[in-house]
C-alpha cells in the first residue's frame, strides 16, 4: 500500500468509467495530445474517405510531365508518372488506413481473445496460451512479415493478414493483465460466489471494465500496422496493383526521385504516413495514460511545492 | 447488553434436535507449494502447505461465530473452503444438515443462493459501472428469481431499505464512486440479502472502514443476526469479535486453538495463544494501561509446522511435554461455560 | 517557553489533477514538547497525514504550503524544499506507513542506513557500517542481516529496520505515520512496544499520526483530533476519553470497540465534508448530535477551555455563558 | 535456488523458440503450398542442373518426416545450402553481411541510449515543462517517421556532405588500414544516425515512463525525508531502479533492431543481413533468405537470454 493511498489531493482519484465511449471522448476532451491526435486522424480519415470525390484529379490521370513541380494548381507537383501529388496522398490514405484498420481488426480478435481466456481462466490454459504468445512476441516480425510476403505473393489480402497475425502478441499481454485484475475484483469473486457463469461474468463484469484498454491497445496497434505496411511496400512486396502510402514512397524512390531532385515527390507522403502514425500514438499513449493507475505522483521534481505568504493573518495566532 | 445476554434464537434452534445451520467437521485444506522447473527435474516431491488442517465448528441460526486470529492462521481459507471457493482436501462442510462436500457445482448453484459472502474490500465490492439498483438486482438474474421487472424493482427496494440506505429510492440509480465506503458495503449487504439466504460470511467485512462508520455496518449484521441469520465473521480484531460475536474461535496455524461463548473467551481465556493475543489488543481509556504479553518471533508459517503443540515455540509456558504431545481440543479445568473448549494440556 | 517543534496557522492547498483545489489542512496550529509524545489522530482524507507531511516539507509539486513551522523557534519553512532539507533526519526523521515500500527493493537495507549516516557526516566507511549493525541490534535485527535485500524481511521486520535507519542520526523528533496499519497485532504490538522504549531511552519526542485511537490513548501522552482539515481539538489522552470538549472526539471514541465493557458501539451518521469545496459553519455540523443555529453559518474556533485543552465547538461557549 | 530455477527456465525457453523457429522455417519454405522448393519451377534463372541438384539437397523424393530430419541435421552441421544469386554458401554469406551489421547497428544504438536516457530522465524530471513537451514532442515525431523515410530524407539534406551509399569508396585503390577505417566510419554515420534517431524517440519514451513510475514510488519519499538533494535522489535511488524495465527494453530491442535494420540498410545500401534479405527477396533467393530469416531469429532469441540474465543480475528479487 502506498503511503499517499488514503490522503485526499496527493493522488487522482480514479476516473469513474461508465460508458464505453466515455472514457474514450473524456480524454479526447481532457488532454491536449489526445486533442490534436484525434483531430489528424480524423481529418486524415475525412480526406481518405472522400477521395473519389474531393480528390482534385484522377488517380491514373497524367496531367503533366513526369516529376513536375509544385505550382498553384499541384500544390505537391507530380510524380514519376505526371500524377497529381495531392490525389496520389488522398487515395493512398486510403489503402494505408484499411490495411491499417483490417490488420488491426485480425489482431485485435486474435489477441484480445486470447488475453481474455488467459486472464479470465488462469492456471494451465494461462500459462500455454502465454507461452505461445511469448513465442511469437520473440519471432522477428519484420523479417516474417518478408518471408511470408515473399512465399505467398504480394496481395493486399495478404498483407493483411500477416500483419495481423504477428501483431496480436502485445494485446494478448495488455489484456491479460486487465482481466487477471479485474478477476480478482471482489464484484467478480462475488459473483462466482453466487454461482454466476463464465460467460455472463465475462460479459458482463470483464469485458466492459477492459474495453477501454482495449480501444486504447486498438489505436496504437493501427500505428504498428500502418507502419509495418510502408516497411513492405518499400521493400517490394506491396500490392502491386494498389497505391498506398508506402508504395507511393516506393515508387519515388524506385524512380530516383532524389537525385531527380523532386522532392515533393518523397517528403509529402513519409510525413503523411509520420503524422498518422503520431496520431494514433498520441491519443493511443493519452488512453492508456488516462487508464494507468501507476502513474503517480512524482514524489520528486524539479518544481517543489509552493509557499504562499502570510497575509491578513495573525501570524502570531496560535 | 453483552453478548451473552443478547443470546437468542440460535442456541434454542440447536437444542431443539434440528441439525446446525452449518457444520464444518475436521476440514483440511491444502495448497500445492510451487517447486520450479528445477525442482521437477530434480523430481523433488511435490509439497503442499496445510493452511487449515482439522478444524471443527459450527453456526447456528440467529448466531454470529467469529473466526479470529494473524494473517496467515488459515481463517479465511476455512471461509472459503465452507462455500467450497476452494476444494477441501478431507473433512465435511454440512449445510442444514445437508453435506456439500462432495456436491457437484450444478447441484451447488441452488444451494449457493443460501449462503451469501461480503468481502473486506468495499472500494473493489461494487462493480464501477453498475449502479446500485444493478448491482443488487444481479443475483436474482443470476439465479432466475424476483419474477418481473417490476417485481425485482420491489425486492430491491426493500432489501436496500434493509441495509438502511435511507431513502432507498434515492440510492437506486447511484454509481459506486458516489458512495461512501460504508454505503457500499451496505449495498454489497443488500446484494447479499436480496436471495434471502440463511448463512452469511463476512469476511473482514469492516476493516477497511473508517471507525466511524464501522460501527454502523457492524450494527446492522448484528440486527441481520437478530433476524435470525447465521453469520460467520472472519476477523483479526478481537475487539470487534468481542462485541459483536456470540461465539469466537480463535485459530493458529491452521487449528482451532480455543472456542468458546465471546464473554468467556474474553473475560476468561485459557490458552497461552488467545490470552496472549487479548493482551496486546490496545484498550481505548488511557487509563487502563497494561504491560501487553507480546510474543516473541515471527508470525507462523504454515510450510514449517512445529512438531507437538504447534504453538510451543513461542509459548511462554511451554513444557517439555509440548513438543511431542498434539493437545485436543477439550473442555478446559477452570472453564465456566459448559461450550469452553482449548487446545492445551495445561489448560 | 517555545515548543521543541511548532506550526502556525499550517494550510496546505492541493492542485486537483482535473481542475480546482482541496483545502487538505485549514490552520493547523500545533506544539510538540521535547520528549512528549502527541498523537494525531483522525479519519482518512483529515488531513493528517498532510500536516505530517508538512513538517518535513515532504509535499509534491502539486501542493501550496502557508503557515510556519518552527523547531526551537526557528521557521524553517520560510525557505521551502532549501531551508527544510538540512533538518531532514537531522532533526525531524519518519517512520512511513506501510514500511514495505520505504526501502529500495534493489540495494541492501544495511547500504540505506549507511546512506544517511554518510550523508550527514556521521560516520564514513568501516566506522558506519558498524554504527548500522549498533542500530539494527538496537531494535531487535541482528546486525548480521545488514547485508540482506528490503524483501528478505518480513513486514515487521522491515518496519523495525525503517525506524532504526529513523535513529541514524539521533534526531530529537520522530513522526511515525500509521506505523502498524498492516501489521498483525502480534507485530503491532512488538513496534508498539519498540516505540516506547526508543521514546524513553533516547529522549525522542514522538509524533504519532494514526486513525487508531486505543494505540494512541496507550502510547500518548497528548492527542490532537482532527476533523476535515481543522484541529477540532487537543489535550492529554486521559482528558480527551474522559471529558472531551468537541462532539466528534466524544462520538469517535464511542464508535470504537473495546475489549471489555457493555453495549454496541454506536457509528456516526453522514460522511466528512468535501474538501474541494467552500464549507461554511462548522464542518462537523451535518454529523453532529448536538448542533444548533450558532454552527450552521459560523465556523467555531480552536479555544482553550482548560489548561493544556483546546476545543473547537461552540457548545463551549455557550457552557462558559451559562457558568458565568 | 529459486535464482537457478530462473535461469534455467529462461535457458530452456530460448533453446525451445530456437527450435520453433527453425520449424516455422521449414514449415514455410518446404510446405506451405507454393512455397519455395515444393514449386521449383517458380525459382528464376535455374539451370536444370541447379534444380537437380536442389531436389538431392532438400530431398524431395522423400516423405516430410524424413525431410524434416534431414533439415534439422543440415542445420546442426551449420550448412544453410548455397545461393541462388551468387552460388556461394549461404552461411559465408550470411557471416560477411552480418560482420558489415554489428558496427553499424551498435554505433545507432549506442548513439540513441545516450541521447535517449537523458532526454527521458529530464522529460521526467522536468515534469509539466515546457522542457518536458518538448522531448516528449520531438522523441514522438521521430519515433513517428517511417525509419526507410527518415533515411531518405537525411539523403536529401546531406547529400553532397556524407557518402550515403555503400559502405566503402570504390575509388579508393589500396587504401591504407587507417583510411579504410575512416572511409567505413564516413559511409557509417548516415545509416546509424536513421537508425539511431528513430530509436531515440523510442527510449526517450521508455525512459521517461519508466522514470515516472519510479519517482512515484514510496522509497523515494524516504530518500528525500533523510535529507538526500533531488538529483542525488534521481541518481542513487530512480535511475538505478528504472535502469531496471530499461535495460531489458534495450537488450529486447537489439535483436529486433538487427531485424529493423533492413529498410535502412535497403536505403544506404549498406551490405549487411538486412541489404541480404532485401537482395534475397528481389532475387527469389531462398535458401538466402531462410538463412537470413533464421540468423534474425536467433539473434532476437538471443538477446531476450541477454535481457533475462541482465534483469537476474539487476534485480536482487529475481532470486527470493
Amino acid at each position: 500500500m502506498s503511503i499517499v493511498i488514503n490522503e485526499p489531493g496527493l493522488i487522482a482519484e480514479p476516473e469513474p468509467i461508465r460508458s464505453r465511449g466515455g472514457i474514450l471522448w473524456d480524454t479526447i476532451r481532457r488532454r491536449p495530445s489526445a486533442t490534436i491526435g484525434a483531430t489528424i486522424l480524423s481529418l486524415i480519415i475525412a480526406c481518405a474517405v472522400l477521395a473519389p470525390w474531393i480528390a482534385p484529379y484522377g488517380l491514373h490521370e497524367q496531367v503533366g510531365p513526369p516529376f513536375g513541380a509544385p505550382s498553384w494548381q499541384h500544390p505537391l507537383g507530380l510524380d514519376d508518372g505526371g500524377v497529381d501529388m495531392v490525389t496520389l496522398l488522398m487515395w493512398g490514405a486510403r489503402i494505408s488506413l484499411v490495411v491499417g484498420f483490417a490488420a488491426t481488426l485480425v489482431s485485435m480478435l486474435i489477441g484480445g481473445t486470447i488475453g481474455v481466456v488467459a486472464g479470465y481462466f488462469g492456471g494451465k490454459v494461462d500459462g500455454i496460451l502465454m507461452r505461445i504468445t511469448d513465442y511469437f512476441l520473440v519471432i522477428p516480425d519484420v523479417p516474417l512479415m518478408i518471408v511470408v510476403a515473399a512465399i505467398w505473393g504480394p496481395s493486399l489480402f495478404h498483407i493483411v493478414i500477416v500483419i495481423g497475425i504477428l501483431l496480436w502478441t502485445s494485446t494478448a499481454r495488455v489484456i491479460r493483465a486487465q482481466v487477471k485484475s479485474v478477476r480478482e475484483r471482489v464484484y467478480v469473486k462475488r459473483a462466482r460466489a453466487l454461482g454466476a457463469g463464465h460467460v455472463r461474468i465475462v460479459m458482463r463484469h470483464v469485458l466492459p471494465q477492459v474495453a477501454p484498454l482495449l480501444i486504447a491497445n486498438t489505436v496504437l496497434t493501427i500505428a504498428v500496422a500502418v507502419f509495418d505496411e510502408t516497411a513492405l511496400a518499400f521493400l517490394g512486396l506491396g500490392d502491386p496493383s494498389r497505391i498506398s502510402l508506402g508504395k507511393v514512397i516506393e515508387n519515388a524512390f524506385q524512380r530516383a526521385a532524389i537525385s531527380a531532385g523532386a522532392w515533393w515527390a518523397i517528403v509529402p507522403p513519409g510525413v503523411l504516413v509520420a503524422l498518422l502514425i503520431l496520431s494514433c500514438s498520441l491519443l493511443g499513449q493519452a488512453l492508456e495514460d488516462a487508464l494507468n493507475p501507476r502513474l503517480r505522483v512524482a514524489h520528486v521534481s524539479a518544481r517543489g511545492f509552493r509557499l504562499r505568504p502570510l497575509v491578513g493573518r495573525n501570524a502570531d495566532a496560535v | 447488553m453483552s453478548p451473552e445476554r443478547r443470546g437468542c434464537g440460535g442456541r434454542a434452534l440447536s437444542s431443539n434436535g434440528a441439525d446446525p445451520l452449518l457444520a464444518v467437521d475436521d476440514l483440511v485444506v491444502a495448497y500445492p507449494i510451487a517447486r520450479g522447473l528445477a525442482g521437477a527435474v530434480l523430481r523433488r516431491p511435490e509439497q503442499r502447505v496445510l493452511a487449515v488442517d482439522g478444524v471443527s465448528f459450527s453456526v447456528d441460526r440467529g448466531e454470529l461465530v467469529a473466526l479470529v486470529g494473524e494473517s496467515g492462521c488459515g481463517k479465511t481459507t476455512t471461509a472459503q473452503a465452507v462455500l467450497r471457493l476452494v476444494e477441501a482436501m478431507s473433512g465435511r462442510v454440512s449445510f442444514d444438515g445437508r453435506d456439500i462436500t462432495e456436491l457437484s457445482n450444478r447441484a451447488l448453484r441452488p444451494l449457493r443462493r443460501n449462503m451469501q459472502i461480503i468481502y473486506q474490500d468495499p472500494y473493489e465490492s461494487l462493480d464501477p459501472r453498475m449502479t446500485v439498483r444493478d448491482a443488487v438486482e444481479e443475483p436474482m438474474l443470476i439465479h432466475g428469481l424476483g419474477g418481473s421487472r417490476e417485481a425485482r424493482r420491489e425486492l430491491v427496494l426493500e432489501a436496500v431499505a434493509r441495509v438502511e440506505l435511507t431513502p432507498p429510492d434515492l440510492f437506486l440509480e447511484r454509481y459506486p464512486h458516489e458512495l461512501s465506503g460504508g454505503q457500499r458495503q451496505r449495498v454489497a449487504i443488500a446484494a447479499s440479502l436480496v436471495l434471502e439466504p440463511d448463512l452469511l460470511v463476512a469476511d473482514e467485512p469492516v476493516s477497511m472502514l473508517d471507525v466511524s462508520v464501522r460501527a454502523g455496518v457492524l450494527n446492522l449484521l448484528d440486527r441481520l443476526r437478530q433476524d435470525g441469520l447465521g453469520i460467520l465473521m472472519i476477523t483479526h480484531d478481537l475487539s470487534t469479535a468481542a462485541r459483536y460475536a456470540d461465539r469466537i474461535a480463535v485459530m493458529y496455524l491452521g487449528r482451532i486453538v480455543e472456542v468458546g461463548p465471546a464473554s468467556e473467551i474474553v473475560e476468561n481465556p485459557q490458552h497461552p495463544y488467545t490470552k496472549a493475543l487479548l493482551s496486546v489488543v490496545p484498550r481505548r481509556d488511557p487509563r487502563d494501561r497494561k504491560r501487553p504479553q507480546v510474543l516473541t518471533g515471527e508470525a507462523p508459517d504454515a510450510t514449517r509446522i512445529p512438531s507437538g503443540c504447534r504453538f510451543h515455540p513461542r509459548c511462554p509456558v511451554a513444557i517439555e511435554e509440548c513438543r511431542a504431545h498434539d493437545p485436543e481440543l477439550l473442555r478446559p479445568r477452570n472453564a465456566v461455560s459448559p461450550d469452553h473448549r482449548a487446545a492445551c494440556i495445561l489448560a | 517557553m517555545s515548543a521543541l517543534l511548532e506550526t502556525e496557522d499550517l494550510q496546505v492547498w492541493f492542485d486537483l489533477p482535473r481542475g480546482g483545489t482541496l483545502h487538505a489542512v485549514q490552520g493547523v496550529s500545533l506544539g510538540l514538547e521535547r520528549g512528549e509524545r502527541l498523537g494525531l489522530v483522525g479519519e482518512s482524507g483529515c488531513g493528517k497525514t498532510t500536516t505530517a507531511l508538512a513538517l518535513m516539507g515532504l509535499l509534491p509539486a502539486s501542493a501550496t504550503v502557508s503557515g510556519r513551522v518552527l523547531l526551537n523557534g526557528i521557521d524553517i519553512l520560510r525557505g521551502a524544499e532549501e531551508t527544510m532539507r538540512p533538518h531532514r533526519w537531522v532533526d525531524l526523521s519518519m517512520v512511513f506507513q506501510g514500511a514495505m515500500n520505504a526501502f529500495n527493493p534493489v540495494k541492501t537495507v544495511g547500504s540505506q542506513i549507511v546512506e544517511v549516516l554518510e550523508l550527514h557526516h556521521r560516520a564514513a566507511g568501516r566506522a558506519a557500517r558498524v554504527r548500522t549493525g549498533e542500530l539494527l541490534a538496537a531494535v531487535g535485527i541482528p546486525d548480521d542481516r545488514a547485508g540482506r535485500y528490503p524483501h528478505e524481511f518480513s513486514g515487521g521486520m522491515r518496519q523495525r529496520a525503517a525506524i532504526a535507519m529513523a535513529l541514524a542520526c539521533n534526531p530529537s523528533v520522530l513522526i511515525a505515520d500509521e506505523p502498524t496499519t498492516a501489521l498483525d497485532v502480534m507485530v503491532q504490538a512488538q513496534i508498539l512496544e519498540l516505540l516506547d522504549a526508543l521514546c524513553r531511552d533516547f529522549g525522542l519526542a514522538l509524533l504519532l499520526v494514526t486513525h487508531d485511537l486505543p494505540i494512541v490513548a496507550q502510547l500518548c501522552d497528548r492527542a490532537a483530533v482532527m476533523y476535515a482539515g481543522e484541529l477540532v481539538e487537543h489535550g492529554s489522552v486521559d482528558t480527551l476519553f474522559h471529558a472531551p470538549r468537541h462532539p466528534y472526539t466524544r462520538l469517535l471514541f464511542a464508535a470504537t470497540p473495546d475489549l471489555h465493557g457493555d453495549g454496541l458501539p454506536a457509528s456516526i451518521p453522514g460522511a466528512p465534508p468535501r474538501l474541494d469545496r467552500q464549507n461554511e459553519g462548522c464542518p462537523f455540523r451535518p454529523r453532529c448530535d448536538r448542533a444548533f443555529a450558532r454552527c450552521v453559518d459560523e465556523r467555531p474556533l480552536l479555544r482553550t477551555v482548560a489548561p493544556e485543552h483546546g476545543a473547537a465547538c461552540h457548545l463551549n461557549d455557550v457552557a462558559a455563558e451559562v457558568a458565568h | 535456488m529459486r535464482g537457478a530455477d530462473y535461469l534455467l527456465k529462461r535457458t530452456a525457453f530460448a533453446i525451445v523458440t530456437v527450435f520453433i523457429a527453425v520449424s516455422i522455417n521449414f514449415v514455410l519454405f518446404r510446405l506451405a503450398p507454393g512455397s519455395a522448393v515444393s514449386n521449383l519451377s517458380r525459382v528464376p534463372h535455374a539451370t536444370q542442373e541447379t534444380r537437380n541438384a536442389l531436389k538431392q539437397q532438400f530431398g524431395l523424393d522423400k516423405s516430410r518426416g524424413e525431410q524434416y530430419v534431414l533439415y534439422l541435421k543440415q542445420l546442426v552441421h551449420g550448412n544453410f545450402g548455397v545461393s541462388f544469386a551468387n552460388s556461394q554458401p549461404v552461411a559465408e554469406n550470411l557471416r560477411t553481411a552480418i560482420a558489415n551489421t554489428l558496427p553499424m547497428v551498435l554505433l545507432g544504438t549506442l548513439f540513441a541510449i545516450i541521447v535517449g536516457t537523458f532526454t527521458g530522465v529530464i522529460a521526467a524530471w522536468r515534469r509539466g515543462t515546457g522542457a518536458e513537451g518538448a522531448t516528449v514532442t520531438s522523441a514522438l515525431a521521430f519515433y513517428s517517421m517511417p525509419t526507410h523515410w527518415l533515411g531518405l530524407m537525411l539523403v536529401i539534406l546531406f547529400a553532397g556532405v556524407l557518402p550515403t551509399g555503400g559502405m566503402t569508396d570504390d575509388f579508393l585503390i589500396n587504401p591504407s588500414w587507417w583510411t579504410h577505417v575512416q572511409d567505413v566510419l564516413k559511409h557509417m554515420i548516415l545509416p546509424s544516425l536513421t537508425l539511431g534517431l528513430v530509436l531515440f524517440g523510442e527510449y526517450t519514451l521508455i525512459v521517461r515512463s519508466a522514470m515516472l513510475e519510479t519517482l512515484g514510488e514510496d522509497y523515494i519519499l524516504t530518500a528525500r525525508a533523510k535529507g538526500l538533494k533531488p538529483w542525488a535522489i534521481v541518481r542513487k535511488h530512480a535511475l538505478r531502479n528504472a535502469m531496471l524495465p530499461i535495460a531489458t527494453l534495450v537488450a529486447l530491442s537489439l535483436g529486433y533492431i538487427v531485424a529493423g535494420a533492413i529498410l535502412v540498410e535497403t536505403v544506404f545500401s549498406w551490405p549487411g543481413i538486412g541489404r541480404a534479405v532485401y537482395d534475397a527477396v528481389l532475387a527469389r533467393d531462398y535458401p538466402m533468405l531462410q538463412g537470413a530469416f533464421l540468423v534474425l531469429t536467433v539473434s532476437v532469441v538471443f538477446f531476450n537470454l541477454v535481457a533475462d540474465l541482465l534483469y537476474f543480475r539487476l534485480d536482487p528479487r529475481i532470486t527470493q
